[in-house]
């Protein structure tokens, strides 16, 4: 039963990281990524049952935090562009190349 | 059941204690000098506390550990954070205000670094690694006034979470396979058998890959440098990459030991195409900052030669290369600042004339140039010959011969570097009487960076030795717990 | 060598070179003209006596006087000397060069006056660095010591021909010269190289002992002895290297009189004759030796029939007599081959200045621009009849008793294409020279412009070397038999049949003939026009075009220089290294330029583009991990 | 052990006049040029005190001095010289003496110019006296980054007319410029010396197995027997580091251009003293460590060395810049070097370190020259000159002494040298190489009268009637170099003595490991 849950898992890490490469918009792929995220927590959840500790839930608890952490500076960057550019298309950003 | 050993984690504690005096002052104190000063002054008390500081040992059940390894990779964090800070006044007075912050969020970063090397726990390790990443992520976008920056810092952090999530579920991974968060558990735990043990292996190489800027996960690297704030780029140019390194070594030498002969040949492989892409892509560059990004990502690939390599003599050679480093990239990005002051850009074109106009400025870049490039008798040198000489007795002369080959190029691209300054004449004749204004934090910091590697290409061996001792209780620790 | 005599020797080599290196440093004497040419003569008057008192005292006691001293040491092997080595042979050359030298100085002096004062002086000052090269190549004691006057004396015929250096023709004239001789010279050097390896000295006295008594290996002897003789072939415009002497006429006329004739083109033969004992060990060489020239004095007379240019007729004729010289010598007769060379040194400087005299007069060489000039320029035109009749070998004249000799050597030694050789070449240089007698001193066209006659500088120095032209021959016979006759080559027969060569033998006689028989035709032709000689040309049109064309030898040497060397080898090697060898350097920077340009495209600066970047770094470790 | 440190005089003089020179004041005329000519002349008063006293009899190192740098490392001072080092550092005082007066009419920066110069000599006299082999590398590094600087800064640029299927590519490259020249000439150098590093630290590390402790010490490690098989391969490794800076072909493109690119005394230094420092470190380092693999290695040093010479020649045919001209002249003269130093016998290697000193003199004869015609007719290519010598006779005089030396006249230095190659060509294992050698010199006496026709001979080219001869303290360098020219063809026992002294021993080191 629980390779269900790591199914789950794999299936919603893909799904973010499919949205991170094609969604244009900065907001959406923020979004994505945070899929991505949470697709480790629900892996670490599920790892936690599986060995019976409580080891993977508390790391869970960490990621979130982490990524709570890291959307706050992800919106705000992405506000910083969109009052620069009037955009947060990120086919956009491609004043730095070559 | 829980031992804490306080004086282990002292510089942490100090490094803390800085941070917020550094912030109580900021909120108090209108000179925004001020706290600028008082970072570099705790820095360097710091520096010379961790220098002769030798509690070395574990605690926290083993969670963390210090030796004289970590010591060593703290020195070198802090001497990047000394240098940056130092870069970073003038550049600041424009911000007036939030200058503050700047030193809080290096301060942090720092702090994450020192945590990361020394964290023998995942949970431990993944917070460390990102306290050490998302303050950078802000410093990028930090002239957000600048849209090259804001989209310098959107880039690193859009590449930089993806990289996270990856490395996340890596470690998830590795928990799952294992069951442990401790390392020492892990360590014996991991083996090939494990398909998802190798997909954890894979996930993680991709996301520390991105730390270190491992060729094809470089790609953030140029547009961040040339985009962030030059002071901040010296220092994200070294620091973290130089934590990234020692996760490198913790991470393949116990964890996943087991599949040596695995990552062995794909760091190698990796080495050969980042010494060749960063050394290629280098020549075409026009703007020194993006020039010396790439040369970045072709110094990554010859210490990746030596991570290939993972004997001891390696380790400690990557040490090495790292002081050497530090020095002379951080002098050049601050060369690159003190340019941008002077002529609003980073361009090569902006470089003509300026031996003339100051010949003392050039001659620290002439220096920093030739110790990148890896001339004799400047500590670059040195650094390259010991990273090809653990190369070869691991028997990678391919990966030498192809890294010596491409020590040529990069002269190309450093050498033209010397020759804008140098040859170049600027197009109205009337600029060369126009002098070129270096602030006094900078001048002290190129200066005293000009010096050590200058001293050091002579006598390498202040270094090495320490450099060596290092490694060497680095595996001994390794095995220890 | 005893005191007296190397001081005397020093008095002879020495001021030459005084003269050279003050009118050389001193710039504002050389550029004022007049005083180098007094100092380029007085220090060559002064040579000339002393070289008389040489020449006296080692006629007197005939040594030879020897010195040698140590050039470039070395420890464990032969060291490299230089040193004197005084035997008449020598002496007789010291004086020769002297004297000859010393006339044409003077002559110089009237002929070149409407040079501008920076140009004579420095026409002077080359003239003294030759006197003193050549000096010394006859001095000199060791192989090496010959080798580098030889090189310098080539440098000064290249400076001195190139004298004009404005004129297109002079200039290549000049250069000419001096590859032709500089080819000759690549053999000279190998043989000087094998001759240190083996004979382990370049002493002369060494040598000569080595080489008879065996020492030196026969085949390496004649290896090397033919490769010095490369040298000489080249110097002594010996076929197919005569090429360049012809052309040499580019230069002021004295200086073809003195360089070109008389004095370093005969150093090819002063050199077969100096390591002549040496020469006698190595019969086949001396064969070669023989054939190559009377074939050259044969060739080179054929070539002169039809030149139009006064002085192109003389430089075939020098080289024409030239083989003579080393026909002689081949034959094994140091004495009549010796003989020769000298008094070929008065009439052909002699005819030289003569034709110079002309010049001076008619600024033309053409002959057909000239004629009827005997009436107008008597001194000339008697000095150049002496001078002609000494050539073509009419008794009493010294060329009689020389080139008589040589005929006679050669049927002696049993030679019998070599003798033919010879003997029509004393018809055709009868002929030929008389054909310019006729042609510019008689004849029926008056000559344009105002033609008269030199000033006494000129004409006295002529007359003083015709003077010697008629009485050299005679005169010196004796003395040159009792000296060299008995070096003879080719084994006792022709030693005997040296012992004989006295009397007038029948074939003497023939030669005598033949010579008669040229200036008959001569006069026939070009004086009387029994036989219009333009319908003599008509009738025998591919022979006279292949003459004219000069056997094509100077097309073909130009088309190896230019066409092969230049365009060819040298383009080819060029080509190569800047396109293959460079190219291959260039080629791999800019590829690496180029895939670096390549390779910046795709950072594109789209953020998500560079994702991919990290799916494909996972694919490729999940890739190596698959390997 | 000699009272009075006169080498370090000797490598003190041009370092302090560089340090000097760099702080005079910025629009002084005078004082770079006359204390870089002070400076340059304490070296050569200093060199020939040296040349003069050396003890040829005895032969061996004199001078010695000594000072531990990093005993822990076996990393010393120690300067000595030998009869070789002798000859080389009066060539190396001459050039730099006269260099300094070549570049007296130096338009732009004129102190870093000289600053510069006087660096550059001094890496070249220490790597000359050097008997330890990092401080060899050290000086020998000193001696090839400047250059860069030195073309970059202060040469003359010509762009090849871009054709054919290369035309692109040659564009994009800017071949022919001086940066491209500059760019080439330092990296060709340093990938040259990243060979020699490599060599000498082999050794280095080698030698601590033969001696108590590892060693750069030249005198300590000349008397270890290195094991055969390294002295196969390092033998190699070294004679490629210091061939590419010899011009050793096919690694000689580096120097056509980067000597076409030069300026004058840049020029001068270069091919006439750097190429030099090439030649002997593969007979110093090379042949005296390592004499088993030289001579195992003889047949290839010399066959390249053959093709040098005629190749040079044959390249220096074709070309019609003036300046390329006398660099493949250098690239045919090294070959000469190399073949002397190749056939291991006394006159070969007599010749050959004879041919050093004498190529650089007339080859710093022959840039000098060219530079000045360059200066004052603003063209290289010979085609567009013709008659000048009309205008400067001087400058067309010294042009053909310069010439005649270099295709062997005797009594110019350039015939000695190259007549004792040819005897130790013959005397060597290859007698053949003689041929080619031969050969060379003749096709140099074509190329050279070809060249000296098309510039100074020929009818006067209105287009150059105001252009003057040379003038001032030109006339120093032409006349010394000259002078030497001669004096070293005229009288070569002079340099002779102390070079076959240093040449007997190191024949003794071959032939002593001969089976």
């Amino acid at each position: 039963m629980l390779t269900h849950y790591l199914v789950l898992a794999f299936l919603l890490f893909s799904i973010g990281a499919f949205g991170v490469l094609t969604r244009r918009n900065a907001i959406a792929i923020l979004m994505a990524i945070e899929l991505m995220l949470n697709a480790s927590n629900i892996a670490l959840v599920t790892f936690s049952r599986l060995h019976g500790n409580l080891g993977g839930q508390l790391f869970a608890f960490f990621t979130i935090t982490i990524t709570v952490a890291e959307v706050a500076v992800g919106l705000a960057i992405v506000v910083l562009i969109y009052r620069l550019r009037k955009t947060v298309n990120a086919d956009e950003m491609d004043f730095l190349k070559g | 059941m829980m031992d804490f050993n306080w004086t282990l984690l002292n510089t942490e504690f100090f490094l803390v204690g800085l941070m917020l005096l550094v912030f109580l002052v900021d909120l108090f104190v209108s000179d925004k000098r001020i706290p600028a000063w008082l970072t570099i002054a705790g820095l360097v008390v710091l520096f010379f506390v961790n220098l002769w500081a030798p509690h070395y040992g574990s605690t926290l059940n083993g969670t963390l550990v210090h030796s004289s390894f970590t010591a060593f990779l703290k020195g070198v964090f802090l001497l990047a954070g000394i240098i940056a800070s130092l870069g970073a006044i003038s550049t600041l007075r424009q911000f007036e205000k939030r200058a503050g912050e700047y030193y809080l969020l290096l301060l942090a970063s720092l702090l994450g670094m020192m945590l990361v090397v020394m964290a023998r726990e995942l949970v431990l390790f993944f917070v460390a690694f990102e306290l050490m990443s998302i303050p950078l992520y802000v410093l990028a976008a930090y002239d957000k006034a600048d849209d090259r920056s804001v989209e310098a810092g959107l880039k690193l952090f859009i590449y930089g979470t993806f990289s996270s999530a990856l490395l996340a579920m890596g470690v998830t991974l590795m928990y799952g396979v294992v069951g442990s968060t401790l390392f020492r558990d892990l360590a014996s735990g991991l083996t090939q058998a494990e398909p998802l043990a190798i997909l954890g292996l894979v996930l993680f190489l991709a996301g520390v890959g991105f730390k270190v800027a491992m060729v094809p996960f470089h790609m953030w690297v140029p547009d961040t440098y040339e985009g962030a704030p030059a002071p901040f780029v010296a220092f994200l140019s070294v620091a973290p990459k130089a934590a990234g390194f020692a996760i490198l070594f913790v991470f393949l030498l116990s964890l996943f030991q087991d599949m040596a002969p695995f990552w062995k040949v794909t760091v190698a492989f990796f080495a050969g195409i980042t010494m060749i892409l960063g050394n290629l892509l280098a020549l075409p560059q026009t703007n020194l900052k993006r020039l010396l990004g790439y040369s970045g990502i072709a110094h990554i690939g010859y210490m990746l030669l030596a991570v290939a390599a993972g004997t001891e003599r390696a380790i400690a050679f990557v040490l090495f290369y790292f002081v050497s480093y530090v020095l002379s990239n951080m002098g050049a990005f601050l060369f690159a600042e003190v340019v941008r002051q002077n002529e609003g850009g980073e361009t090569l074109e902006k470089l003509h004339g300026y031996a003339q106009r100051n010949p003392l400025l050039s001659l620290y870049m002439l220096v920093f140039l030739l110790s990148l490039g890896g001339i004799p008798f400047v500590m670059g040198f040195w650094a390259k010959l010991y990273v090809f000489l653990a190369a070869v007795q691991s028997g990678l002369v391919l990966l030498v011969f192809l890294g010596a080959v491409l020590t040529v190029v990069a002269l190309f691209y450093y050498l033209n570097v010397a020759r804008q300054m140098y040859i170049e004449k600027p197009e109205q004749a009337e600029k060369l009487q126009a002098p070129v204004r270096v602030p006094g934090s900078i001048h002290l910091a190129l200066a005293l960076a000009t010096l050590a590697v200058a001293v050091l290409g002579l006598y390498p061996k202040l270094v090495v030795s320490p450099a060596l001792s290092a490694a060497h209780t680095f595996l001994q620790t390794l095995a220890g717990f | 060598m005893n005191g007296n005599l190397l001081l005397w020797t020093l008095l002879v080599l020495l001021p030459p070179f005084v003269s050279f290196a003050w009118n050389g440093l001193v710039i504002p004497w050389r550029r004022a003209g007049k005083p180098a040419a007094y100092l380029s003569i007085v220090a060559i008057l002064t040579s000339l006596v002393a070289s008389l008192v040489v020449v006296k005292l080692v006629l007197a006691d005939p040594g030879p006087h020897t010195w040698q001293a140590v050039w470039m040491p070395l420890k464990h092997a032969p060291s490299i000397t230089v040193g004197l080595y005084l035997d008449p042979l020598a002496a007789i050359m010291l004086a020769v060069v002297a004297l000859v030298a010393a006339m044409v100085q003077i002559y110089s002096l009237g002929y070149m006056s409407e040079e501008p004062p920076g140009s004579l002086g420095r026409y002077f000052t080359y003239h003294s660095l030759f006197a003193f090269s050549m000096l010394n190549l006859v001095a000199a004691g060791t192989l090496i010591q010959i080798y580098a006057f030889w090189e310098l004396v080539g440098l000064c015929s290249y400076l001195l021909i190139g004298f004009w250096y404005y004129k297109p023709s002079a200039a290549n004239a000049a250069v000419k010269a001096f590859w032709t001789t500089k080819f000759g010279d690549v053999g000279f050097a190998i043989g000087l190289v094998l001759l240190w390896a083996f004979g382990g000295s370049y002493f002369l006295p060494d040598l000569f002992h080595k080489a008879a008594s065996g020492e030196i290996q026969a085949a390496v002897l004649s290896l090397s002895m033919l490769l010095v003789f490369f040298g000489a072939m080249g110097k002594s415009a010996q076929f197919p290297l005569h090429i360049w002497l012809p052309d040499a006429m580019e230069g002021p006329t004295p200086v073809s009189a003195l360089i070109h004739a008389a004095t370093m083109v005969a150093a090819g033969v002063y050199l077969v004759s100096r390591v002549f004992p040496i020469y006698t060990h190595t019969p086949e060489v001396m064969l070669f030796i023989a054939y190559i020239g009377s074939f050259t004095a044969f060739f080179a007379a054929t070539i002169a029939l039809v030149q139009e240019d006064i002085k192109r007729v003389l430089a075939y004729s020098t080289i024409s007599q030239l083989g003579y010289m080393m026909a002689a010598l081949g034959a094994g007769s140091l004495m009549a081959g010796y003989f020769h060379m000298f008094t070929h040194a008065f009439f052909k400087a002699l005819l030289f200045l003569g034709a110079g005299s002309v010049i001076h007069a008619m600024h033309t060489n053409d002959i057909w621009k000239m004629g009827r000039l005997f009436g107008k320029m008597k001194h000339t035109a008697l000095v150049f009849l002496i001078g002609t009749l000494a050539l073509a070998g009419i008794p009493p004249f010294a060329g009689y008793y020389s080139k008589d000799e040589i005929v006679v050597k050669l049927f002696e030694s049993g030679l019998t294409i070599p003798f033919l050789f010879a003997l029509v070449t004393v018809f055709l240089t009868a002929f030929y020279m008389f054909r310019v007698i006729f042609v510019v001193f008689f004849g029926n066209k008056e000559p344009e412009g105002h033609p008269h006659e030199s000033p006494p500088v000129m004409t006295v120095p002529m007359w003083i070397l015709a003077i010697l032209s008629i009485v050299a021959g005679f005169l010196f016979k004796g003395t040159f038999e009792h000296f060299f006759g008995a070096a003879a080559g080719h084994g006792a027969e022709a030693a005997e049949a040296a012992a004989h060569a006295g009397g007038h033998s029948p074939v003497a006689l023939v030669s005598l003939v033949l010579a008669f028989a040229g200036i008959f035709f001569a006069w026939l032709i070009y004086q009387k026009e029994a036989v219009s000689h333009e319908r003599l040309r008509n009738a025998l049109k591919p022979l006279y075009i292949m003459l004219r064309k000069k056997y094509w030898l100077d097309d073909i040497a130009y088309f190896l220089y230019r066409r092969v060397l230049v365009d060819g080898l040298a383009f080819l090697i060029g080509w190569f290294d800047r396109y293959i060898v460079d190219g291959i350097v260039n080629f791999v920077t800019w590829l690496t330029q180029q895939s670096g340009i390549l390779l910046r495209s795709l950072q594109n600066g789209k953020v998500q583009d560079y994702l991919y970047g990290v799916v494909l770094g996972i694919l490729l470790i999940l890739l190596l991990g698959a390997l | 052990m000699h009272g009075f440190p006169v080498l370090s005089l000797i490598l003190a003089a041009p370092f302090i006049g560089a340090l000097i020179v760099m702080f005079t004041p910025r629009n002084s005329y005078y004082a770079p040029r006359v204390l870089s000519a002070i400076a340059a002349s304490i070296s050569l008063l200093a060199s020939l005190y040296v040349l003069f006293t050396y003890n040829w009899h005895a032969g061996g190192f004199q001078f010695e001095e000594l000072v531990p740098l990093i005993p822990a490392l076996g990393i010393q001072y120690h300067v000595a010289v030998d009869g070789m080092s002798v000859a080389l550092l009066i060539l190396t005082a001459f050039i730099i003496f006269t260099g300094v007066f070549t570049s007296w009419t130096v338009p732009e920066r004129a102190k870093e110019f000289y600053a510069l110069l006087l660096l550059l000599v001094t890496g070249v006299f220490g790597v000359f006296m050097s008997l330890d082999l990092f401080l060899f590398f050290l000086f020998y590094e000193l001696a090839v980054l400047p250059m860069y600087l030195l073309i970059g800064i202060w040469g003359s640029t010509k762009y090849i007319v871009p054709r054919g299927v290369f035309g692109r590519m040659f564009q994009e490259l800017k071949v022919g410029t001086k940066e491209y020249s500059a760019m080439k000439l330092t990296l060709y150098l340093l990938f040259g010396s990243a060979f020699i590093l490599v060599g000498i630290l082999a050794i280095y590390k080698v030698s601590g197995q033969f001696l108590p402790q590892n060693t750069f010490d030249f005198l300590q490690l000349s008397s270890v027997h290195f094991p055969r098989e390294f002295q196969r391969i390092f033998f190699l490794v070294i004679y490629v580091g210091f061939g590419v800076l010899a011009g050793i072909w096919p690694l000689h493109t580096w120097s056509p251009d980067g000597h076409a690119a030069a300026p004058a005394a840049g020029s001068m230094m270069h091919a006439g003293v750097l190429m030099k420092l090439g030649a002997y470190g593969v007979v110093r380092v090379g042949m005296q460590l390592m004499p088993e693999g030289a001579l195992m290695w003889a047949w290839l040093v010399g066959t390249i060395a053959t093709i040098n010479i005629v190749y040079g020649a044959l390249s220096a045919m074709w070309q019609t810049d003036l300046k390329y001209i006398i660099a493949y002249s250098s690239v045919s003269h090294m070959g000469v070097v190399m073949l002397g130093a190749a056939t291991l016998t006394e006159p070969g290697l007599n010749g050959s370190i004879f041919q050093m000193v004498a190529h650089g003199f007339m080859t710093g004869l022959m840039f000098a020259l060219v530079g000045l015609v360059y200066e004052k007719t603003h063209t290289r290519n010979i085609l567009e000159m013709g008659g000048l010598g009309k205008r400067m006779p001087g400058i067309a005089t010294f042009f053909t002494i310069g010439g005649l030396s270099s295709l062997g006249l005797p009594a110019l230095a350039g015939f000695v040298a190259e007549f004792l190659v040819f005897l130790g060509a013959w005397k060597s294992h290859k007698w053949y190489w003689l041929i080619p050698a031969v050969a060379g010199a003749f096709f140099t006496a074509v190329y050279v009268l070809r060249a000296l026709k098309i510039i100074f001979w020929g009818p006067f080219n209105e287009k150059y009637k105001d252009v003057p001869d040379a003038q001032g303290p030109e006339w120093v360098s032409l006349v010394v170099l000259s002078g030497l020219l001669i004096i070293m063809g005229v009288l070569p026992f002079l340099l002779l003595r102390p070079i076959n002294a240093a040449a007997v021993e190191l024949l003794t080191t071959i032939k002593g490991v001969l089976p």
